[in-house]
Order: C-alpha cells, then structure tokens, then sequence
C-alpha cells in the first residue's frame, strides 16, 4: 500500500487552473523529488496535500484513508509534516517554543509531550545554543534547519519539504540534506521533497517532473536524463 | 546614444535585518523591452517596489528621466510616467472592463476633472483600441471580476498602457495561464515595445525566451548577469544559481 | 509632593478601571482582529453575575462566607462571561473572520440584544439559561466520545442536553424563590455592597486610600499578570501566540485553529466578566454598567496600539492620570501663576464633562502624529 | 456555511426575541363595571434605554390609579359613566421620540389628555407640540422651573418648593450651618438651573459656594470630582446633589470610601434620591444624610399609608413609592377631577376647570394654582439606616408655587397667571 | 448578461415608479401624524444616502455621521429660534434666560439671515467633515481605526454640546416647533405638509447628485479606492481627495437631512450624536444595500417605519428585532436586500430549495461570491 496517493487532483486559486489532474504516490521509507520550474505548482501541490488549498476535485489518500476533508491540523495529528517554503518560523517564538510546536503534532500534543527530543540536537546541533532567541532572529540556514527539526518532532509518517536549500549556504545546504537521507534511513517514514538543485535531486529515489500544473514526466532518479534536467530545470 | 530613462544606482534595503536588494544597479533605455529572471527570493518585487515608491530603500539613487524619485509618494510617481502591473492581476473587479480603462486613460488625475469632465474623443478612441488589443472588445460591459484569469491579466496590462507610461514595470503576467495565453501576452508586450521602455519580471523560462529581449539575472538582492536569452543560458554562474552545485549535474 | 502622589493615585484608580475593562478588548482586538462591541454588555453580565452571586451569599447557609464573595464573584463572573463569549463566538463571530467591520456591525447587534435582555428577562431565568449552557458545554467535555458507538452517542448528547435544560429550570425555580428579587424583570438598577472590609479607606501621608480602589488595583495587576503569565508561559498560551503569528503554518503544526479562536475569544470575555465584578464595586449595576465604558475601552487600545498589551497599559494609565489632572482641576493647583489665558482655558476644561472632550480630543490629535498608536504593532497587521 | 442556514440563525435570533417580549408584555386591568362608555388617554414614559429605570414605576403608578377610577365607577360626564383605558407609548430615553409618540397619541389616537415625561430634556422636546397643536400634558416630576406653559400642568416640585426650603435649612439649622456648600449634579438641564438658583440663595443667606461640577450623563468616574470636594471643603461642609440615577450609587459608595460621611462633617442633601433610590443605593451609604421631597413614604396619614399599601398589593410586597410616583398618581386623579368638574372632555374646558382643583392627596391637600402648578407641603427628611426618611421639618401646610424663580436674576420679579388673559405665561409682579 | 441588465432597470424602474406614487399619495391617503413621520424618514434618507457614499462606494465606515446631522439640525434650529424669540430683551431666544446669559453668543448672529442658513446647514457639516476627514485620510488611517476614531469624535462632539448650555442650551435643544415662518406656526399641520413635499423633493435631488457622483469616472475611483487602494494611488490618482471629498459630500448631506430632520420633529439635541443614533444609520444601508442607492433610501423608510410601528406594538422589542437584524445582515447578507435581489439572490435560494437554477451565460459566473470584498 502507498503512504500517500493523490489522483486526479484539480485546484484553482480564484479562477486560475494551478494543479491540472495530478497522479502521484509516495511510499515509506522512500525520498520523492518533484522538479520543475518557478511557478508550475509544486507548493500549489504540496499545500492541497496538507489542507492549506482546498482542490475542486480529486483525492487524497493518506495511510489508507482519505484525507481531503479532514482540515489541516488533523492532517498534521495523522502524520503528515510540512515544511514550507520560505520556513514559516513563527517569528516572535523562541526557537525552544518553535521546536515544542512541533510536538503538538503528536497523541496528546503539547500538553503530554514537553520534552524535546535530542536527537533533534543530533541532526542539527546548532539548533541547542539557540533556544532563547526568537524563531525570526535566526538566519535563513538556521531557519530552514529549525523548521525541519519541529516537523520531525512531530514524528511524522510522511515529510512535505519545500524548497529546502533555496537561498542557503552551501555548508548547511550540505547539513540538511544528510540529515534528511539520515531520518528516511532511520525511521523508515516518506519524504516527498520540492527541490530546482538537481544536487538534491539526484539524493532521492523517484521523481515527477511538472510543467504548467500537470505532471510530465516521472520515473527513477537515477535514470532522470540530461534531457529532462534540461528541458525542466536549467533556464 | 539614446538618454537612459531609468538608472538604479547601488540600492540597497533590508527589512529587519534581512537584505533585500544589496548594492542593485540597473539602467534602463528608452524603449527596451528588458526581462529580469532570479530565483526566488533574489528581490525581484522588492526592486519594483523601489522604483514605485512603496519602498524607500536604505541607500542607493533612482534617476527618472534625469531626475531622482527617491521619496515621492506613489501616486505622483505613477504620473509622472511609471506604471505597475502586479504580480496577481489587480484589476477593479467590481468595474467593467471599460470602466477600468477610463480610469487609467484618463487625464488629468484630480478630483474636480473627473467629476465634472468627460473623456474627449481620443481617449474614448484609445480605450477602444486598448480594447482591441487585448482583445476584450467584446465584453466592454462585463465586470472585470468575471473575466479568466488571462484576461485580467490582459485588462491590467491594457489599463498600464492606457496610462501611457514611460515605463511599464510588469510583474509575472503569466503565471497562471495556458501556454496559449502565455504565448499571446509574450507577443503583445513585444509589440508594445519600443513605444514603450518595459521591464518584465518573470519566471517561465519558456515566456522570457519568447521575449525575444536582453536579460537580467537577480541573485540574493544584486544583477548576476545580464545579456542575450542564449548567453545567460550558458553562464556557469546563471546555472549554479538555479541547479544547486554544478559538479554534481555535469558529472 | 503630597499633591502629586494623591493624582499619582487618583490616575492609578482611573486607570486601573479602564485597563481591566479594556484588557478582554485589547486581547480580542489584538489577537484576533475582532472589535467586539458587545464587550461592554459582557462587562454587564460579569456585574449582574456579582450582584446574583451576593444574594445567593446572603442567604442563610452561606451567610458565615459572606465577606468573601467577592473573590468568588470573580470566579463565577469570568467563567459566565466565558462560556457567553464562547457562544458567541461559535454562533456569530467565526464567520466573520478577517472582517473587522463586520465584526463590529454585528458586536452592537448582538449587545443590544443583550441589553434589552436583561431588562425584559428576570435575573432568575437568565441565570438559569447560563446554567443550561454552562452544564450542557460541561457535559460535552466530559462525555467520553470514543466509547460510545455513534447512535448513542447521539441520544446521550441529548440527553446530556435535556439533563442540563432541566437542572437550568430548577435553577431558575430555586434562584426565584429563595431571592424573590430576581424573579421579576426589571429595568432598575441594583446595587452590589462591597463586604465591610472592603469599605472605607485607610490613611497615609494625609491622603485617604480607598480600600475599593485599592481591591480593584490589585485585581487588575493579578489579571495583567495572569493573562501575560498564560500568553508567555502556558502550553495554551503558546499556541495563542504561534496562532495570531501564522495562522496557517500553526493549523499545519496540529494545532486546531478552532480551539484557539474559541479560547481567545472565551478568555477575553471572561476578563471583561472579571472588569464587570470591580466596575459594580465602584458603581451600580444596570443594563447600560458596560455601554458607558467601550469607547473609553477603546480609545485605550488605539492608543496603545493594538495588539500590544504595555501599550495598553500605560494608555490606561495615561488616561487615567490626565483625566485627573485635568478633570479635577488639578493643573491650575500645580501650577497657579500661569498665564491668563492659559489658566482661563484650563479652567474651561477643568469639568469632568470638559475634560472627556479634551482627552478624547487629545487622543485624536495624538493619532495624528503616531497613526498606530504608542507602540505600533509589528508583524501581520489587523488591517481593515 | 449555506445562505439558507445563516438565514435561519438570523432569524431564530429575532423571533426568539420576539417571542421573549411578547411573554413579558402581559398585563391585567381592572376594568368598571357599570360604566357606559370608554375615554382612552395615553401615557408616555421610557419603556427602555437608560430612564426606562424609573419612568416604568410611574407608568405602574398611573396604571393603578387609573384602574383605582375604574372600580370606583369612572369618570362622569354629562351623567354619563365613563371607563379610563389607556395607550402606554414607549419614550425609549430618546428625547425626539418624546415629541414624536405625543404627536401620535394627539393625532393618531386623539387622547384628551396625556401623561407622561420625566426628564427636562423629554418635557423640553414635547413642550412645542402640544403648543403647536394646543394639546394637554401632565408632567409628574419636580423640576427646574423657569417656564409656564399654557399646555402642561406641572405636578413636581418647583425649586421654590422643594430646594430652597432645603438649601435654608441645609445653612441654617442642619449640623453644617454655616459651612460652605458644594455643589455636584449630572450635567443636564435640572442640575445646572437648580444649582444656578442655589447659588444666589446661597449669597443672599450670606453663605459661600465653594464650588460645582457635573458629571456627563452615563459618566460614573467620580474620582476627580471628589478629589475637588476634598480640596474645597477640607473641614467638611454642604453637598448639594443632583446627580441623576446609577451616578449616584457611584457617588455615595465612593465619597464614604474616602471618608466625606456625616461622622467627619459632610452633609449631603440629595434632590432626586427618594425611597426606591436609597433602596437601589443601600440606606448603609447614606443613612445620615438628607433628602427633600413633598411626599415621603415614611408619612403618617391614612392616605399615606393606603397608597402605599395599595401600591405593594397592585405590584408585589417590595415595592415602594416614592414623591415623582405620588405626583404622577395626583395627577390622574386631578384630571379626574377637572374632567367632571367641566363636564366634558374638551381641553380647554378642562383647562379653565383644573385651575383651583383640591384633592386630598398622599402628601396631604394639595390645589392647582393659576400657574399650572399645585401647592405643595415641603418636607425635609434624613435617611435612617432602614431605608426611610426621618421627617424632620415640614412645611405648615402647601407652599404656593413659584413658576418663575425669584432667586435666580433673570426671572425674578416674574410669575405666571393663566387665568388672567393680560398676565399669562410671565409677567412682572 | 444583456437580459439581466435590462432585468435591473426594469426593476429599478418599477421601485422608482412606486415610491414617487407613494410619495405623491401619501398626503392625501396618510393621517397627519403619519405623514409626519413619513417625511421625517425620508429626510434620514439624504443622511443614508451620504453613508452609501461613504461607506457603500468607498469603504469608509464612520460611525460619526450623527455630528454632521447634528450640526445641520443646529444650523436650521438656531436660525428657527432667533426668528421665534420675541419675549425677551436684546431678542436672544429664551433659554439664555435659564443661565442668566444676556448677551448672544457671536456665532449665533450669522444665523438672523436665512440665506446664511440655507448655506450653513450643509456648508458646516461639509467642512468640519472635510478637516476631520483630510487629518485622518492623510495618515492613511483606515478600517476599523477609522470607525473607532469617529466615533471617538462623535463623543467629543456630543460632550462639547451637551454641556455647554451658555452657548447652545446643552442636553435640552434648541425647539423649532413655536417659530412663525410666513406668518405660519412651523409646527402646524400645513407647515408641515410643505415639510413633506420639501423633504420629498430633496430625497429625490440628493438622489440625482448621489447618482451623478457616483455614475461616471468619480464614482468608479471610490469604487477602485474601496476594493484596492494601492492600486488606485498606482494609477495615478490621490485617494487621499478623494477620500475627503467624498466624506465632506456626505457630511453636507447627513446636514441637509439633519436639518430637515429637525424642523419636522421639533427639535435637535445633543440626541443626535448618541452613538446608537449613528450606528443605526449605517444599518440602514446595510439592510438595504450598501452600493445601491436605492438601498440606502429604502432601508432608512422601511426601517424607521418599522421601528414606530413594532415600538407602539411592543415597546420593549425593537432592541431585539434590531439587534437580530445586525447579525442577520452582516452574516447572511452582507449585499443587503436590494444587493442580493439584484445579485440574483431568489434565484439562488430558489435553486437551494431544490428549484434548478438556469446555467448563467458565462463560465465565470460560477465562481462569483468567493472573492466577496473584503473590508
């Protein structure tokens, strides 16, 4: 069984056409990259399987159920993590509340759950000596490292990662990509990853191109050709 | 050796510590047709925010037709010859598409003549002829709210035309269309060209090529490169900004 | 000196009131970009629910009690406010979200309503209706939900609800017979007595403290505490605060934006039940106790800048010391050889009914200058 | 969210209320038994907003003694028995709504005779149109004086009859006589022009004001006013009040509070507190202070005690009455009077007929003047700790009175006859 | 689409044809104190049209339109008592007597000529609307700052008259209903039946100007200024004016209806600026259609009527209907009646009863009610 199906999903932002009858599946323990250019629909993507956009039509089906119609933080409670583009710290927060955030995702949320797990400060050990200061102060690097580790705190079953490693010094660009390979090796959950650097790219097992909201192309990252990295990546 | 209309010289700004725009320099001639392309983030809207006013930068100049703009209020920018197209359309939805256009053809822009004026022949005739360009003739009479998505997106265009601006600053006028549409507005800001200076900002590599114009690239807030559609494609720099380290994609 | 510390004092016991009443406000308005007209009748019932709460303890068996009512009062107050803000929320105010302008039509339709509520109803019944409400919300937390199939769950939700309805009627029954006082509609005004020790005052340095203003002071600053203590430090708090900061990647953590609206929305109407408890202590209760206080509220928030709570404060407390300085004539005392033409418009002002034009005036004027108030709001604007 | 269910909250929003007041508006009425035909007459006073408080005891009040009329056989004219109905129409505290439910209740339903008002502003509001339409309106409540009409007959004190003996009292025999006085009041018509007059009464009993302030209507911050009581009478003093309503349980609770009580020196004499105020107030902040009315509850006569008695049974046992409820009960029964002593229904009749009425009312005998106004017995009283005044001084017998105030310089010298077609509204004496 | 089109005229038309019909019966068919009553609605007509201005057009919610119908009531009754005062010395009306004043206040003195007065009555309120409304547009002041702000105002404004009885006889009002004008008791039945007429053809006018503000190019900027500000000051023009300008015509509008108002009930006072008054002016064009004319003058007749006829019913009840009537609005329909009848809102029920609805001519039309304006 598939940890995440999506078929056939149509969403429109006002009247504009976004997603255009998108198929695609992620499986567990599995890093699934969807490539293509600004503006095709990716996050468009990424936000209808969260529950931030509702799509006209399609369905969703999460772990075996479907989900189109539960609303996003029950989404969130059954598995799935978001990290979005452009981080989404909650700015006056410190980066110890952000991270407990992350918890709330959990049974019994952050009532039962108020200890941060350290192995959070194992992937990314930068994130300790920054606990008292505000989410919005860190540096974009730091941002993105900090919105990863509150969306695995939550210990989800499937990772939505947005952009991860845009407008990031190359070291931690580095950082957060091994960190990423090292949570599917070790928990086995899905991660399904919108990325333009093909470094990156060539880091997961599958792919799905998009062009104009519709999916193009699909198939192995090992077999993804110069042609299709031409024709959706490059300018 | 035609005058620049517009010359960005060094500017920067930072919001709350985040660099937007970091020593930008740009000049613009009169009646080029100039696409900018950056990754996200790169300060692309921001820098159109500087030059209409809602942004007063940090540091740096804005030279308009030989004369800096830095602090004057918006709508006194837009005329004196700087229009805007946003990013999502902002049309007046609840405005027919006529309506629109009168708003932005007409002249002079204070109170008084627009209650007790009327538009004279010409600009009824200009209104119309924006009209047939954008091939919205026929729904003259409908609100622009119940237009598709493309022909707000057209409407906007036409109406910064009809303000007969020096300078049309457009920003992302396809997103959201089919490739027909796309290909449609690529050839109408073509044609306007050269009567007009025009500045597009935008990502779909497939509607910048169609420009057929110079291109310049913004990176974290400053110009990469500029050059022709085939030079930028092979700049080393241009592809390491949007394919991530090069050594992995040539291997 | 002894003259600046008594209108240090005066403006404290102004300010004090305005800040309570103006903190639920400023939470709602802040937080949730809501302007909530009907705060000034939730404030109402938060004093009518001190005045029931007296006579109950007027009556024999809590007799022995009776000089702690108050604190008790405070109690009943907050939670009676809540749960009418609650529903409040859940029936008008969730749809309308992210329309300030609507929000604010639809507020004063709803507070006149309240009004003419508790002219047209007696006490009793209307005590008895919160009772309903009360349990009934109170039996939904507590039922266990996934123990029960779905069809008994359903006869149990009813049952839970007729359960509530008929304990809400023995209520009322018992409430008007015992206190045959609340079991007539009226429009009269009643009064709460504040318990002896709260009477009088108390002096020092020739001045006299009134031990009311002094209780009212105190409660502000233990509600001024309470609420920064639960926005800074409770788990609830926090999700307040991630909630008003990012709305959407909050519901994206798991946390149920909902909830969060409907305890905002409950904690800022339980604090103006709390203001409607110290305002009965200093006047009377009638059913325009909360309507003379919402501009004034809200002239505090502007001020102060909305969404910030030290702004409220000081605003408050501004108000409260400048009302006296100019009200009470105070400015000419200070200051007795200033010019004449000067004096001569201080004078002008120097009556209460002057000087509410003039600070309101000021306030305007004040806007002026700083359009987002003293202390600006950073961050996602409540825009209009 | 559907349209059709917002519609449907919407909706049960208004029929609820709807149905909540239409369960609270029953009424029962006494009616006459053997009366051979109806006269209905309207009564106008605030059913809601801010003065519904008070002005509901009075239409309680008139209500009785009009079903009082009814069980005693009516009204008779022309040797016909009339029965008393009545149209209650709603002020809402709203002045304008005043002049606009008289003009219905004359044009409209073409009542003879109404009665209604409370405050300054709503008589001021209704005065010109029963000029304009030269129609008849009893006003109940003790007032400031300084008019005449031709088309109102006043059955409230005049200052002369109410804060004058008052403020004599208050300098010359209360325990501050002598001391100076302070004057608080709401800011409106009343407290402003009483406190004019008392001003000048003051000076010319050779005594000091130290000072005045009003608070806005609806205002109940009382602290910078009692900050200027403190700084103007520090060794205690006079305090005259006419602060309306909720203001005063805000004034009383928090002057004791700081210590201005009669223990330390400071009297206050109250202009609009009678027994359902100090009951609304608590007599435990203000027992000691005084009160000056023409009718208080504490009266020993028998028909004292019977309106009293009558008005708890009509209404319930913790009811009281108070002087603006025995002068709205006067009233009805005046107008009984006049009716057949003129013999018609016919205003202007009943107008020329009124003046030199009797009737035993409450407070004792009281008799319509040719200023439109009765005679009225003075009494001043100090508050017990049960709730009830203390008679202490009463006038010998009514004291006449004075529409124009002949303390105040702009009307002294002036009064007002109706009788006399060359002297009319105001004339010099 | 051209069908509908016609459809709203048509409609517009027979509205118009039945309220002139109305309006030309009604002296004839309505008792006096009725149509008193009615030409007293209809002069709070004008004021709702300036709040449709303001608010409908141009997205300015103020809840101090009492000021300026205040101020207009002033003008009038001032000009009505210094024509009436004839029993007392230097001929200053009689209230100044109560507070011993001899000498009259100078502002009144303008006010012995009517032609001063017939400018006053809007030039005032048009003024101080213009000030209030050029500091806070200047500031870029908006939304609910805006409301609060003018209310806040209103409140000054209501202190400021309400306690200064030397100058204009505080909380009780300058009285208009004892004056001669033409030798004729302002008060009287007949005067008041040329009230009626008066107020009527004003409605009317105030309508026409309303409609020419609002039909060409101006009207389309409050509209554009309403929906998306930045986008209008990118196009060139100033919202700022505009703003004030407009706020300046419906404070000189909210004067004319506030003195019409105030010469057929009698009186003006500091009433008028309570803030209940205002807030239910803007009910009435929510209730009828913020954005339509029409609405406004329809909502504020059918609603003040309504209000005196359920109070002389039930008195104690209009709070509720009204208060059941802000929420019913705001949440159900936000267009109003007239907004949602034009907006094809029976035909939408209908077809959520269960009655199919005709496919609409164009695609777009679907999506229509998801971008509602947002204020």
């Amino acid at each position: 069984m598939n940890l995440l199906e999506v078929q056939n999903l149509n969403t429109y932002y006002g009247e504009s056409h976004i997603l255009r009858g998108v198929d695609l599946t992620v499986n567990s323990g599995e890093m699934v990259c969807l490539i293509g250019r600004n503006g095709v629909g990716k996050t468009t993507l990424l936000k209808s399987i969260i529950g931030l956009l509702t799509p006209r039509d399609g369905e969703i089906i999460f772990d075996g159920r479907s989900i189109q119609r539960i609303s996003p933080h029950e989404r969130a409670r059954s598995g799935i993590a978001y990290v979005p583009q452009g981080r989404e710290i909650i700015p006056y927060l410190t980066v110890e509340e952000n991270l407990l955030l992350g918890m709330e995702a959990l049974p019994g949320g952050l009532n039962k759950n108020k200890k941060i797990g350290s192995f959070i400060y194992d992937l990314f050990p930068i994130l300790k000596q920054f606990l008292a200061r505000k989410g919005g102060d860190l540096s974009g690097g730091q941002q993105q490292q900090l919105a990863i580790a509150r969306a695995l705190l939550g210990k989800p079953k499937l990772l939505l990662l947005d952009e991860p490693t845009e407008g990031i010094q190359p070291n931690i660009v580095q950082d957060i990509e091994s960190a990423v390979r090292q949570i599917i090796v070790q928990t086995g959950i899905g991660v399904l990853l919108v990325e333009q650097h093909l470094h990156f790219v060539r880091k997961s097992d599958r792919y799905y191109a998009m062009q104009r909201g519709g999916i193009v192309s699909s198939g192995q990252t090992n077999q993804l050709s110069k042609a299709v990295v031409e024709k959706f990546l490059s300018v | 050796m035609s005058l620049s209309l517009l010359e960005l010289n060094n500017i920067s700004v930072s919001f709350e510590g985040f660099l937007a725009l970091n020593k930008l320099n740009l000049t613009l001639q009169q009646g080029e047709l100039r696409a900018v392309i950056g990754p996200n983030g790169a300060g692309k809207t921001t820098f159109l925010d500087v030059i209409t006013g809602k942004v007063i930068p940090n540091s740096g100049e804005v030279i308009f037709k030989g004369n800096s703009i830095l602090g004057i209020r918006e709508h006194r920018i837009a005329r004196l010859g700087i229009g805007r197209k946003f990013q999502s359309p902002r049309v007046f939805e609840k405005l027919t598409v006529y309506e629109n256009l009168a708003l932005s053809v007409s002249k002079p822009k204070r109170p008084w003549s627009t209650l007790f004026g009327k538009l004279n022949k010409i600009q009824r005739d200009q209104i119309n002829h924006l009209m047939n360009i954008v091939n919205l003739q026929s729904r003259s009479n409908i609100s622009a709210g119940l237009l598709s998505h493309g022909q707000k997106q057209w409407l906007e265009i036409a109406m910064l035309v009809g303000q007969d601006p020096d300078l049309l600053l457009v920003d992302e006028p396809v997103a959201g269309l089919t490739d027909e549409e796309s290909d449609l507005t690529a050839d109408l800001l073509k044609s306007l060209s050269g009567n007009h200076t025009i500045l597009v900002i935008d990502h779909d590599m497939e509607f910048i090529r169609r420009l057929e114009s110079p291109v310049t690239v913004l990176h974290q807030g400053h110009v990469l490169c500029e050059g022709s559609m085939s030079d930028i494609q092979i700049d080393p720099q241009v592809i390491e900004v949007y394919l991530g380290q090069q050594e992995e994609g040539s291997k | 000196m002894q003259l600046i510390l008594e209108s240090l004092f005066n403006g404290l016991a102004i300010g004090s009131v305005l800040l309570i009443a103006a903190l639920g406000l400023a939470i709602v308005f802040g937080l949730m970009g809501v302007i909530n007209l009907a705060h000034g009748e939730l404030m109402m019932l938060g004093a009518y629910s001190t005045y029931v709460t007296q006579l109950i303890f007027k009556l024999t068996p809590l007799k022995q009690f009776y000089n702690s009512y108050v604190i008790v009062s405070l109690v009943v107050a907050f939670v009676v406010t809540a749960v009418v803000g609650i529903v409040l929320e859940r029936s008008i105010i969730k749809r309308l979200y992210g329309r300030p302008l609507e929000t604010l039509l639809a507020t004063w339709g709803v507070s006149l309503i309240l009004q003419q509520f508790v002219r047209s109803v007696p006490l009793a019944y209307a005590s008895g209706l919160i009772c309903t409400i009360l349990i009934g919300l109170i039996f939904h937390i507590i039922l266990p939900k996934n123990s029960l199939t779905y069809s008994q769950a359903r006869i149990a939700k009813v049952s839970s609800w007729v359960f509530s309805i008929l304990l809400g009627l023995l209520s009322a029954n018992w409430l008007s017979s015992s206190i045959s006082k609340l079991g007539r509609a009226s429009a009269r005004n009643v009064d709460v007595t504040a318990p002896s020790w709260m009477r009088g005052g108390f002096d020092l340095w020739n001045i006299t403290f009134p031990v009311t203003r002094i209780v009212i002071i105190v409660i502000t600053i233990i509600a001024v505490f309470s609420v920064t203590w639960f926005l800074k430090q409770s788990v609830w708090g926090m999700r307040i605060r991630a909630v008003t900061q990012n709305r959407s990647m909050s519901e994206c953590l798991g946390i149920s934006t909902e909830t969060v609206d409907v305890l905002t929305f409950g904690i800022g109407s339980g604090l103006a039940g709390i203001a409607g408890v110290a305002v009965s202590l200093l006047g009377s209760v009638g059913p325009n106790v909360g309507g003379n206080y919402i501009v004034g509220c809200f002239m505090v928030v502007v001020l102060g800048g909305v969404g910030n709570l030290l702004g409220t404060i000081i605003a408050s407390f501004s108000i409260g010391i400048m009302t006296d300085l100019i009200g009470a004539g105070r400015l000419l005392t200070i200051w007795p050889d200033m010019p004449a033409p000067l004096a001569t418009t201080v004078d002008f002002f120097a009556t209460t009914s002057m000087a509410r034009v003039l600070i309101f005036a000021l306030i305007v004027a004040f806007l002026q200058f700083r359009p987002s108030g003293l202390f600006p709001q950073k961050g996602r604007m409540v825009e209009g | 969210m559907s349209i059709t269910k917002r519609l449907f909250v919407g909706l049960s929003t208004i029929a609820l209320g709807a149905s909540i007041t239409a369960c609270g508006g029953s009424d029962q009425s006494t009616s006459c038994v053997d009366c051979d035909d109806q006269v209905t007459v309207g009564i106008l006073h605030s059913l809601s907003g801010t003065m519904a408080i008070s002005e509901s005891t009075l239409v309680d009040t008139e209500k009785m003694a009009i079903e009082e009329i009814n069980a005693a056989g009516g009204v008779e004219v022309g040797g016909k028995k009339y029965e008393i109905k009545y149209i209650v129409e709603d002020g809402a505290s709203d002045w304008p709504t005043f002049a606009e439910k008289s003009k219905k209740l004359i044009d409209q339903d073409k009542v003879p005779v109404v009665f209604g008002g409370w405050t300054s502003a709503s008589r001021k509001a209704m005065l010109p149109v029963y000029e304009s339409k030269d129609a008849f309106l009893y006003y109940p409540i003790q007032y400031e004086a300084q008019e005449c009409s031709n088309n109102i007959f006043y059955t409230g004190a005049t200052p002369n009859q109410q804060s004058e003996p008052a403020t004599e009292f208050m300098f010359k025999r209360s325990p501050a006589a002598g001391k100076p006085f302070f004057l608080v009041g709401s800011d409106y018509v009343f407290p402003r022009t009483s406190n004019t007059i008392t001003i000048e009464q003051v000076k010319s009993l050779g005594g000091e004001v130290v000072g005045e302030d009003y608070l806005p209507l609806g205002n109940t911050e009382v602290a910078p006013i009692i900050a200027k009581i403190k700084k103007a009478l520090p060794n205690g003093g006079v305090i005259i009040n006419t602060l309306n309503g909720d203001q005063n349980v805000a004034f009383f609770k928090q002057i004791q509070d700081v210590g201005i009580t009669p223990d330390n020196g400071y009297y206050v004499m109250s202009y609009s507190i009678a027994e359902e105020e100090i009951s609304t107030i608590g007599p435990e902040f203000l027992a000691g202070h005084y009160g000056a009315w023409n009718y208080m509850m504490s009266i020993n006569t028998p028909a004292s005690k019977k309106f009293a008695r009558n008005f708890k049974k009509r209404w319930g046992s913790d009811r009281v009455v108070a002087d603006p409820q025995e002068s709205a009960y006067n009233m009805v029964y005046l107008w009984k009077a006049a009716v057949e002593k003129a013999g018609t229904f016919d205003d202007n009749e009943v107008r020329k007929a009124l003046i030199g009425v009797k009737f035993d009312a409450p407070q004792g005998p009281v008799e319509v003047m040719p200023n439109h106004h009765l005679s009225q017995t003075v009494r001043i009283g100090q508050i017990t700790s049960g709730g009830q005044f203390k008679i202490l001084e009463s006038t010998n017998g009514p004291v006449l009175p004075q529409a124009w105030n002949q303390f105040e310089p702009s009307s002294k010298g002036y009064a007002c006859d109706w009788t006399d077609s060359k002297k009319g509204e105001r004339y010099p004496l | 689409m051209k069908n509908s089109f016609t459809n709203k005229r048509l409609f517009s038309f027979l509205v118009w044809a039945a309220i002139i019909a109305a309006i030309i019966a009604a002296p004839s068919i309505l008792p006096v104190f009725r149509l008193n009553l009615l030409g007293r609605y209809l002069s709070l007509a004008i004021v709702a049209l300036g709040v449709d201005l303001i608010w409908g057009y141009t997205g300015l919610l103020s809840l101090g339109q009492g000021i300026f119908f205040a101020l207009g009531g002033y003008c009038a009754a001032m000009f009505l008592q210094l024509n009436s005062a004839t029993n007392f010395p230097n001929q200053i009306p009689e209230f100044f007597g109560l507070y011993g004043v001899q000498q009259l206040p100078f502002f009144w003195e303008p006010f012995r000529s009517s032609l001063f007065t017939l400018l006053a009555i809007w030039i005032v309120p048009a003024s101080v609307a213009a000030i209030l409304g050029f500091l806070v547009f200047r500031n870029r002041i908006k939304g609910v700052y805006f409301s609060i702000l003018t209310q806040a105002a209103l409140l000054v404004f209501f202190n400021f008259f309400n306690g200064q009885q030397k100058l204009i006889n505080g909380t009780n009002g300058l009285k208009t209903d004892v004056t001669l004008l033409f030798g004729q008791m302002v008060g009287s039945d007949s005067m008041q039946r040329y009230f009626f007429w008066i107020t009527a053809v004003l409605v009317i006018l105030a309508w026409f100007f309303a409609r020419w503000i609002v039909r060409d190019r101006f009207g389309n900027i409050l509209i554009a200024i309403r929906d998306d500000e930045a986008r209008v000051r990118f196009t060139g023009y100033n919202p700022t004016l505009f703003k004030t300008i407009v706020f300046a015509i419906a404070g000189g509008l909210a004067g004319i209806s506030g003195a019409l108002y105030t010469i057929q009930s009698g009186i003006v006072s500091p009433q008028f600026m309570t803030v209940p008054f205002s807030i239910e002016m803007v009910i009435w064009v929510a209730v009828g259609g913020r954005g339509t004319l029409l609405g406004a003058i329809l909502g504020a007749v059918i609603i003040n009527y309504a209000k005196s006829l359920v109070s002389e019913a039930l008195p104690a009840s209009w709070m509720f209907i009204q208060g059941g009537l802000f929420i019913l609005v705001v949440t159900a329909l936000p267009e109003g009646v007239l907004g949602w009848m034009q907006s094809d809102g029976p035909r939408n029920l209908l077809s959520r009863l269960g009655v199919r609805r005709p496919l609409s001519t164009y695609p777009g039309l679907e999506e229509r009610g998801k971008d509602e304006v947002k204020l």
